[in-house]
C-alpha cells in the first residue's frame, strides 16, 4: 500500500474521500500499474485533492476543467494510465460542456467523480446532483432546480461505460475502479461519497439504506434497460455497471493516432517542413 | 507596381480569383500583396480584395487602382471613385455601367460556354495577364501545383478564353520574386509552428483564426499533429496545456473574443509554468464587434490577461517573415521559460497574402522538455534563473506533479507566505534572462529624423509605405520603430531613437493608443500625438502620410 | 405577415433558415403576440442572425451564451415572451452547459435550435450534430465524434416538451413552435434546417426521404418510450412532440417570483434597507 | 487598543466565536476590526482570526498580540512570539504549555458538562469580558439579537460559565461606538447592492466572494431579490446582463479566477452598453493560487479585461463603510453611463469585519432606466454625451434591440467603416463626462510631508497606521494618498501632491506595483520606490513603517 501514499490529507475525518483514495490505491496497485506510467487529472474541490495524495504523476488543473487536460494528456501519450478524480460539482457545474462532449470524443480515460451532492470546498452550496429542497447559505429556500442524473446523460450522450459507486462499499468500488480504467474507452463512475459536513441529507446511512449491487442477472448492454436503471433512484438505487458497450476510442479513429502510435515520440522531419515551403512557392 | 481591385458579392467565387492570380503573379516575377475585405456572411453583401504587385517588395495595400474586376455591378459604384484616371474597369458585357474606363467582356456568357457558371473571374484572370504583357503559357503548370487536378482544366481553359479577348496595356516588369513563396499570415504562423514541432493542435472556429487550424489540419497526417476541434475555447486551451504536460509541443489560436473565454486557463499555463503558445488574430471588439475585419485593440488585454502575476510575452508578428520566424521562436521561448507565449496577430496580416524569401529552417531550434533526470525529481526546484528543470510524465521513473494552487517545489499544494513569496520571486526572475533577448523594434527611415513614428504588429507595412512617402517630399524627415516583441517591451532602441526625436507620434489601429500606453508606463516616453484608426479597416501608407502631414491626428 | 418584419437577411439564397424566420412571425402572429411583449435571444451565428430579422425586441448576445440572458430576462419580467433562436453549435457546442442547467431550471421559454448540423457562419466546421464521417476544412479525414442527440439529453436532464420540426415542413413547424411556446417551461425545439452551402450530406432531399410526422397515435407523456423514439434517426427520423410532461417552471417554485410578481415592477424600501442596518448594531 | 488573537484548526468554532465576541465588544463600546486568516479546509489546519478594538476607530489588523484565546496547542507554538510580554494565552487546562503567560481553564470540560463541546471557544468569550472588566448582564439581548433562537441559551450559559473563572485584569475603555453597526466588507457590499435597489443576483460560489452571495440570499424574499447559483460564471454574468437588459438592477460576484470567466461578457456589457456591476473580491492567483487569502493583483486585468476598448469604471473600496456607499455609486454610475463598473474588493476587505456608523441611505438616489418614451426610439441614439436614452423591453411599444455584433443606432448588425468609428466614438464620449465625477483619493497625513505612500483599496487601513507610526517619530514628514476610484485614474490631487513630495512610495498587495504603473501611464508620475507584499496576507501598519525607515523596500 505505500507506494500510492503520500502527503496528510486536509479531508474531515468521516468524510467519503478517504474510502475513495484507499480503493483507488488499491486499484492500481491490483492493476499492477506503476506510479510514474498513471496520471491522476483533477480540477478544484475537496474530491479534486485526490492528486495530491497519490504518489503518482498529478496534474492539478483548473475548476471544472479537468477533463479537457486529462483527454489530451492521453492523446498525446497513451502508454499512460489517465484517471480523472473529481467532484460533481467540477464535473457537472462548472465541467459541464466538457463531460457532454468527452463522451462524444471516447478517449480512453476513466472518470472518477466522487458524487457527495454538494459543493464541499466552498462550504456546502447545492450542486448539480443535490436534490430538490437541499438548504445551503444561498439557497436558503432549498434548492428549485432538478437534480441532474448523470449515469443516464451519460448512456444518453453514448458513453460506452457507466457505472455507479458508493464510497461505503470499498470491495465492490475497488472493482468497479479495476473495470472502469480497464475499459477501452470514456469510463464514468459515478461514485456516492458521504459528505459528513455538508450533506446533512445524503448520508452514510440513507446511502446504506438504498444502494444495492447489481447482480450477474443484470444484463448492461441494452440501452433502454440501462437507461430505466439509471433512472432507479428511489428507495433502491443500484450500484455496479449500468451500462456497459464497446466502442472505437478516439486514440483508434485518429489517423495520426491509430495503430499505438505515441504523439510525443514523433519527430518533425525538416525535409518535410522544406517540402511544405515549396508548396508555396 | 500596380494594384487591381476584385470585388463582388460573397459566394462570386472572389477568393479563388485572387488565390490564383496572386500565385500567377509572383511566378511572373512580382512581389504581390493581398488585401482581403471581406464582409461576416456566406452569400451576398459586397466583399472585394486588393491585389497590389510590383518589383519592389510590396507589404501593404492602397487604394489607389490601376484596375478593379467588377464581378458585380454594384463593385463598380463602390470603387469607380478610387480608380485612377488611366485605370480600367473590367467587367461583363451585361454590366450597366457608362464608366469610360470600362473593358466589357461577354464573361458570363463564356463561362456557361465553358461549362461552369463560376469562372467568370477565372476569365478575368485571362484579361488581366493579357492586360499586363504575361504570356499565358506557363499557367498549366502553375495552376497543377496548387489546384485540385479536377480544377485545372477548366481552369486553365477560362484563363486561356480570358486572354484572347484583350490587347496588352501595361509594361511588363521584370521582377525577381518568382521563386518566393506567397502566403497568408496565418498559413506563415500555422507553417511556423509545424516548423516548430508542433506535435497537438486545439482550437474551436473563430474568424479570422480559423485558417491557422485549416492549414495544419490539412498538414496533419503528413506532419504528425493531432488537431482536434474543442467544444469550445475553454477546452482547448485546457486541452493545450494537459498536452504540453505531457510533452507535445501544442498551440491553440483564436481571435479576442475566444481567447476571453482562455483567461484563466492562461493563468494556469502561468502558475504551473507550462510552455504553451497562443495565437491571437485580432478583430473589432468589444464582443462580437465585427468578426472578419481587423483592429489591433487586444494589446493590453493580452498584457494583463488573467487574475495573478506571471511572466508572459506577447509577440506581434509584423509581416508574413516575421509571422514563420516568430512562432518558431515562440515555442522556443515558451519552452526554455515554461512560460505561455502570445503571438499577437490580426486579421489584416492573418488573412492578407505577401511574397516572402523561401523560410529557411536550417538554423531553427527549438527545445525540448527532459525526458530523463538524475538525482531527486522537483518539479518546480528553485534556479538562478528561476526555470527549473521540466520533465514530462511517463518517460522516466519520475513523478511529475503540477498544481494550479500554489505549491511547493514539489509541485504539491501549500498555503505558506514563505513558499508562495519565493514561489512568485522564482517565476518573475524568469524575465530578467527573458529581458535580456528581446528583439529591439526594427527602425525604418532617416538616421537623422525630426519625427518618429511608433507602430507594432501589422502596422510594419503601412508604416514603411508612410515613411517612404514622408521623405519623398522635401522638409521635415522621418523614421519609424515597428515593434515585433511588444511584451516585455524592448526599450534600449526606443529610448535611444526617443532621445533625438522633435515629436514622436504612434500609428496604431485602436481607439486609445495602446502601446503608447505601454511605452509610457514602461519608459516615460510620451508620444506627442497619435494616429488612430478603428473603424476595421487597415490604415494604408498613404492615409498615414495624409494624416501626419495635414497634422489631423488625433491624441 | 409585415409586422414582425425587418431588415434584409444575410442568408444564401435556399437556406433553410428563411423558412424558419417565415414560421416564427407566423407562429407568433397566429398567438397574437405584440411584438413589444416578445423577446427573442440569440448567440452568434446563420441562426443567431433572426432577432435581426424581427420586429421584436431583440438580444444579440455572444456566442453559445443566448439561454443565461434569456432565462435571466424570463425571471426578471415574466410578462415577456421569450423565445431563444441559435444554432446548433451555438446551443450544443459552445453553449452545452448552459443547455443542461437550464433544462433544469426549467424556465418558461421556447427554444429554438436550427440544427443545420454544421457551423454556417464560419463557414463548415463539423457541429455537434453533424455525422460521423462529415468531412470540412478542419476536419479532412472527417469527423470522428459521435454526434449528440439533442432530443435524448434533453430528455435524459429532464426536459418537460422535446420535439424536433423540420424547416422544410412549414406548416407543421408553425404548429409545433406554437406549442413550445405556450408550454409552460423550458421548451426545446430542434429543427432540421437545410445548409445548402456547407452541409452537402443533411439536405432537403436527406431529410425529405426520412422525416415523418408522429401521428396523434403516438402517446409523448412516456419517458422510456420517448427516449427510444428520439434514439430513431435511422431511415425514418420522427418529427413532432416526442417528449411533453407538465412541470412546475422556475419563477413557479421561486419564492420572489411565484404568484406571477413582476421583478421589475417591485421597489426597494428604504425602511426594509433601515431595518437590515440596524440588524449590523 | 486591545489586540486578541484566537487560532485553532478549521471546525473548532473560531469563527462562531469571533462573531460573538466582536459584536460584544462593539457593544460594549469599541470599534472592533476583526481579521481572518483562514487556510482553504473544513477541517483541522490551522486557522485564526486577530480582533483589534479600541477608543479610537481601527480599521485594520497588527501582530501586536495582548492575548491569544488558543483552541489547540499549535496555536500557541506559532503565535506565542507575537504576544506582547504582558500578554496572556488563554487555553484548556489539558494543553501541553509552560508558557508563563497562560491561563488555563478546563473549557473543554465545561463545554461537556454544557452539553456541548463545540461551546469551548464561547466559554472563553466570558473569560475575555471579565479580563477585559466588561459586565456580562447584556449579553443575552446582545445573543437574541443576531443567533438563532435555539443557539442562544446555551451560548450564555457557555458566557457566564467562562465568566466565573476568571478575574479583571485590564481597564474597561470608554468607546463610544456602541450603536455603531458592526459588519463584513462582503457583508457592507452586499447590503450597500440591496440599499442600491439590487433585483437580481447571479453567481457562482468563489471564495471569497460566497458570503457576498450568502448574505443576500439570506434577505431575498425580504427585499425581493432573485438570487440564482449559475452553472458557471460565464452564466452568472450573462444572466446578470440579460436581467440587466430587462430592467433589473444585476450583480454578480466572485474572484479573479471567476472574473477570468467572465470577461468575454464584460464586454458584451461594454459593446451593448448595459448597466452592470461586477464584484471581484481579490485572492492570489495566478489561477486557484491560494484561495482563502489576499491579494491586490487583479488590477491591470480588471483595467483591460476583454478584446476590444470600451468605457468601465473600476472602483476598490477602501473600508467597510466605503464599501457600502461605493456599491451604491457602482449602481448609479452604472445606470447613467450604461456601462460595466468592477467593485474590485479583496479577501482582507472581504472578510474582515469592520465598526461602521450606521449607513445612511437618505441621500440615496440610484439612476433607473426609462420605462417610456416618446417619438422614434433608437436603443444606440448620438448624443452629445454619448448616453442615450435607455428603454426596457416590454414596459413601453417600443422595440429595444441590443448587439454583441457592431451595430448602428437602431441596435443592428453593421459592417460600415463609418458607422464603427461613430459608436467607438460615441462609447468613449462617456468617459469625459464620467471623468468629472470621479472621486479624488484620500489624503492622510501631514500637509508638510517629505514622503508621499501612495496605495488603494485595502491599503487604505494599513497605510493610515502606518502614517500615524511614520509621523509620531521625530524627523521625515509622511502622508498617504489612498485611491477608491482607480480607473479611470482620478489625478488632480495626485498630480498637486506628487509636486511637493520628495520621494513617492506606493503600497501595494501585488509583486509588481500595478497601481504605480497605471499612474505612470497616466501621470507620468513615477515612483521612487514601492513596498510590495505578495504572500497572501495583508501588511500592516506597523510592518509598512518598518518597511519605509528601514529602507527595506523593493522596487
Ligand atoms: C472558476 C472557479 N469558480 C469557482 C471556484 C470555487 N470552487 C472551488 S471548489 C468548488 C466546488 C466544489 O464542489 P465539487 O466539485 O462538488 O467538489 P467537492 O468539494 O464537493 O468535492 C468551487 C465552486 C473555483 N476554484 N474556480
Ligand atoms: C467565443 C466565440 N467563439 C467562436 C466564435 C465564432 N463563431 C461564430 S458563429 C460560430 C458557429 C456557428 O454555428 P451554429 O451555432 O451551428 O450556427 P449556424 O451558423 O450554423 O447557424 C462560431 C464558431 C464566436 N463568435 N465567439
Ligand atoms: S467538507 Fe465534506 S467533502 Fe469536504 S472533506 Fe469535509 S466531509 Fe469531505
Ligand atoms: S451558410 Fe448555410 S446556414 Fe448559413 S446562410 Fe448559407 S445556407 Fe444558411
Ligand atoms: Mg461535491
Ligand atoms: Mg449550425
Amino acid at each position: 500500500m505505500a507506494e500510492y501514499k503520500t502527503y496528510e490529507t486536509a479531508w474531515c475525518p468521516g468524510c467519503g474521500n478517504f474510502s475513495i483514495l484507499e480503493c483507488l490505491r488499491t486499484a492500481l496497485e491490483e492493476l499492477e500499474k506503476d506510479p510514474h506510467e498513471v496520471v491522476v487529472v483533477a480540477g478544484i474541490g475537496q474530491a479534486a485533492k485526490i492528486p495530491q495524495y497519490i504518489n503518482a504523476n498529478a496534474f492539478s488543473g483548473l475548476h471544472g476543467r479537468a477533463l479537457p487536460p486529462a483527454a489530451a494528456i492521453k492523446m498525446a501519450n497513451e502508454k499512460l494510465t489517465v484517471i480523472v478524480s473529481t467532484g460533481d460539482g467540477d464535473t457537472y457545474g462548472e465541467g459541464g460542456n466538457h463531460f457532454i462532449h468527452n463522451i462524444r470524443r471516447n478517449i480512453d480515460i476513466a472518470h472518477f467523480v466522487h458524487d457527495n451532492q454538494v459543493y464541499g470546498l466552498t462550504k456546502g452550496q447545492a450542486s448539480p446532483t443535490s436534490g430538490q429542497g437541499f438548504v445551503s447559505g444561498v439557497e436558503p429556500d432549498g434548492n428549485n432546480d432538478e437534480p441532474l442524473n448523470p449515469l443516464l446523460i451519460a448512456i444518453a450522450t453514448g458513453a460506452g461505460f457507466v457505472a455507479r459507486g458508493f464510497a461505503g462499499n470499498p470491495k465492490h468500488l475497488v472493482k468497479l475502479m479495476k473495470q472502469a480504467i480497464e475499459y477501452k474507452g470514456y469510463a464514468l463512475l459515478d461514485i456516492y461519497q458521504p459528505c459528513v459536513t455538508f450533506n446533512k441529507t445524503n448520508t452514510y446511512k440513507w446511502y446504506n439504506e438504498r444502494v444495492y449491487e447489481l447482480g450477474d442477472d443484470y444484463d448492461p448492454s441494452n440501452k433502454i434497460n440501462a437507461m430505466e436503471k439509471a433512472m432507479e433512484l428511489g428507495d433502491k438505487i443500484p450500484i455496479g455497471v449500468v451500462y456497459q458497450e464497446a466502442k472505437r476510442t478516439f486514440n483508434e479513429k485518429n489517423e495520426v493516432l491509430k495503430g499505438g502510435k505515441v504523439l510525443v515520440d514523433k519527430k518533425t522531419d525538416p525535409a518535410a517542413v522544406n517540402k511544405l515551403i515549396k508548396e508555396f512557392i | 507596381m500596380y494594384n487591381l481591385l476584385i470585388g463582388g458579392a460573397a459566394g462570386q467565387g472572389i477568393d479563388t480569383t485572387a488565390a490564383i492570380l496572386e500565385k500567377l503573379m509572383k511566378r511572373f516575377g512580382y512581389s504581390v500583396f493581398t488585401y482581403r475585405d471581406f464582409m461576416s456572411r456566406i452569400r451576398g453583401g459586397h466583399n472585394f480584395i486588393i491585389m497590389r504587385f510590383g518589383t519592389d517588395e510590396v507589404l501593404s495595400h492602397s487604394y489607389d487602382l490601376d484596375g478593379i474586376i467588377a464581378l458585380n455591378e454594384e463593385t463598380i459604384s463602390i470603387h469607380e471613385h478610387e480608380l485612377k484616371e488611366d485605370g480600367f474597369i473590367l467587367c461583363d458585357s451585361d454590366m450597366d455601367t457608362d464608366d469610360k474606363r470600362s473593358i466589357k467582356i461577354p464573361m458570363n456568357d463564356m463561362a456557361k460556354e465553358i461549362g461552369n457558371s463560376k469562372v467568370s473571374g477565372v476569365i478575368a484572370i485571362g484579361v488581366i495577364l493579357k492586360l499586363f504583357g504575361e504570356n499565358a503559357d506557363n499557367v498549366e503548370e502553375v495552376l497543377r501545383g496548387f489546384l485540385d487536378e479536377k480544377h485545372v482544366d477548366v481552369n486553365v481553359k477560362a484563363i486561356n478564353e480570358g486572354y484572347k479577348t484583350a490587347d496588352k496595356r501595361y509594361e511588363k516588369l521584370e521582377g525577381r520574386f518568382e521563386n518566393w513563396m506567397i502566403l497568408s499570415g496565418n498559413q506563415a504562423v500555422a507553417l511556423g509552428a509545424i516548423a516548430a514541432g508542433l506535435r497537438f493542435y486545439c482550437a474551436y472556429p473563430m474568424s479570422p483564426a480559423t485558417p491557422i487550424m485549416e492549414y495544419i489540419a490539412l498538414k496533419s497526417h503528413e506532419m504528425g499533429v493531432v488537431v482536434e476541434q474543442a467544444e469550445d475555447e475553454i477546452a482547448a486551451i485546457n486541452m493545450a496545456i494537459g498536452a504540453s504536460y505531457a510533452g507535445a509541443k501544442s498551440m491553440t489560436s483564436t481571435s479576442g473574443g475566444g481567447f476571453s473565454l482562455m483567461v484563466e486557463a492562461f493563468g494556469l499555463a502561468g502558475i504551473t509554468e507550462m510552455p504553451l503558445v497562443v495565437v491571437n488574430v485580432q478583430r473589432p471588439g468589444p464582443a462580437t464587434g465585427l468578426p472578419t475585419r481587423t483592429e489591433q485593440a487586444d494589446l493590453k488585454f493580452m498584457v494583463s490577461a488573467s487574475q495573478g502575476e506571471f511572466p508572459r510575452m506577447v509577440i506581434a508578428p509584423r509581416t508574413h517573415k516575421d509571422a514563420f520566424y516568430q512562432t518558431i521562436r515562440a515555442f522556443d521561448i515558451a519552452e526554455r521559460y515554461q512560460i505561455p507565449v502570445v503571438i499577437l496577430s490580426d486579421q489584416y496580416l492573418g488573412d492578407s497574402s505577401g511574397t516572402v524569401e523561401p523560410f529557411d529552417i536550417s538554423g531553427v531550434e527549438v527545445a525540448e522538455p527532459l525526458r530523463e533526470f538524475s538525482g531527486e525529481y522537483l518539479r518546480y526546484r528553485y534556479t538562478y534563473s528561476g526555470v527549473s528543470p521540466r520533465l514530462i510524465p511517463g518517460k522516466s521513473e519520475n513523478i511529475v506533479a503540477i498544481d494550479s494552487d500554489e505549491h511547493d517545489e514539489a509541485g504539491r499544494i501549500i498555503e505558506s507566505a514563505e513558499i508562495r513569496t519565493k514561489m512568485v520571486d522564482k517565476r518573475m526572475k524568469k524575465l530578467e534572462m527573458l529581458k535580456e533577448e528581446l528583439i529591439e523594434p526594427d527602425f525604418i527611415g532617416h538616421d537623422d529624423f525630426d519625427t518618429l513614428l511608433i507602430g507594432w504588429g501589422s502596422m510594419y507595412g503601412p508604416l514603411s509605405e508612410a515613411i517612404d512617402m514622408l521623405n519623398s517630399a522635401e522638409g521635415e524627415r522621418f523614421a519609424a520603430l515597428v515593434f515585433g516583441d511588444v511584451f516585455p517591451l524592448p526599450d534600449k532602441v526606443l529610448k535611444e531613437k526617443a532621445e533625438k526625436a522633435k515629436n514622436i507620434i504612434n500609428v496604431e489601429q485602436n481607439a486609445t493608443g495602446q502601446l503608447a500606453g505601454i511605452i509610457r508606463e514602461y519608459t516615460g516616453i510620451e508620444c506627442s500625438s497619435s494616429v488612430l484608426k478603428y473603424d476595421g479597416r487597415q490604415i494604408t501608407g498613404k492615409q498615414i502620410t495624409e494624416k501626419i502631414l495635414g497634422g489631423g491626428s488625433n491624441g
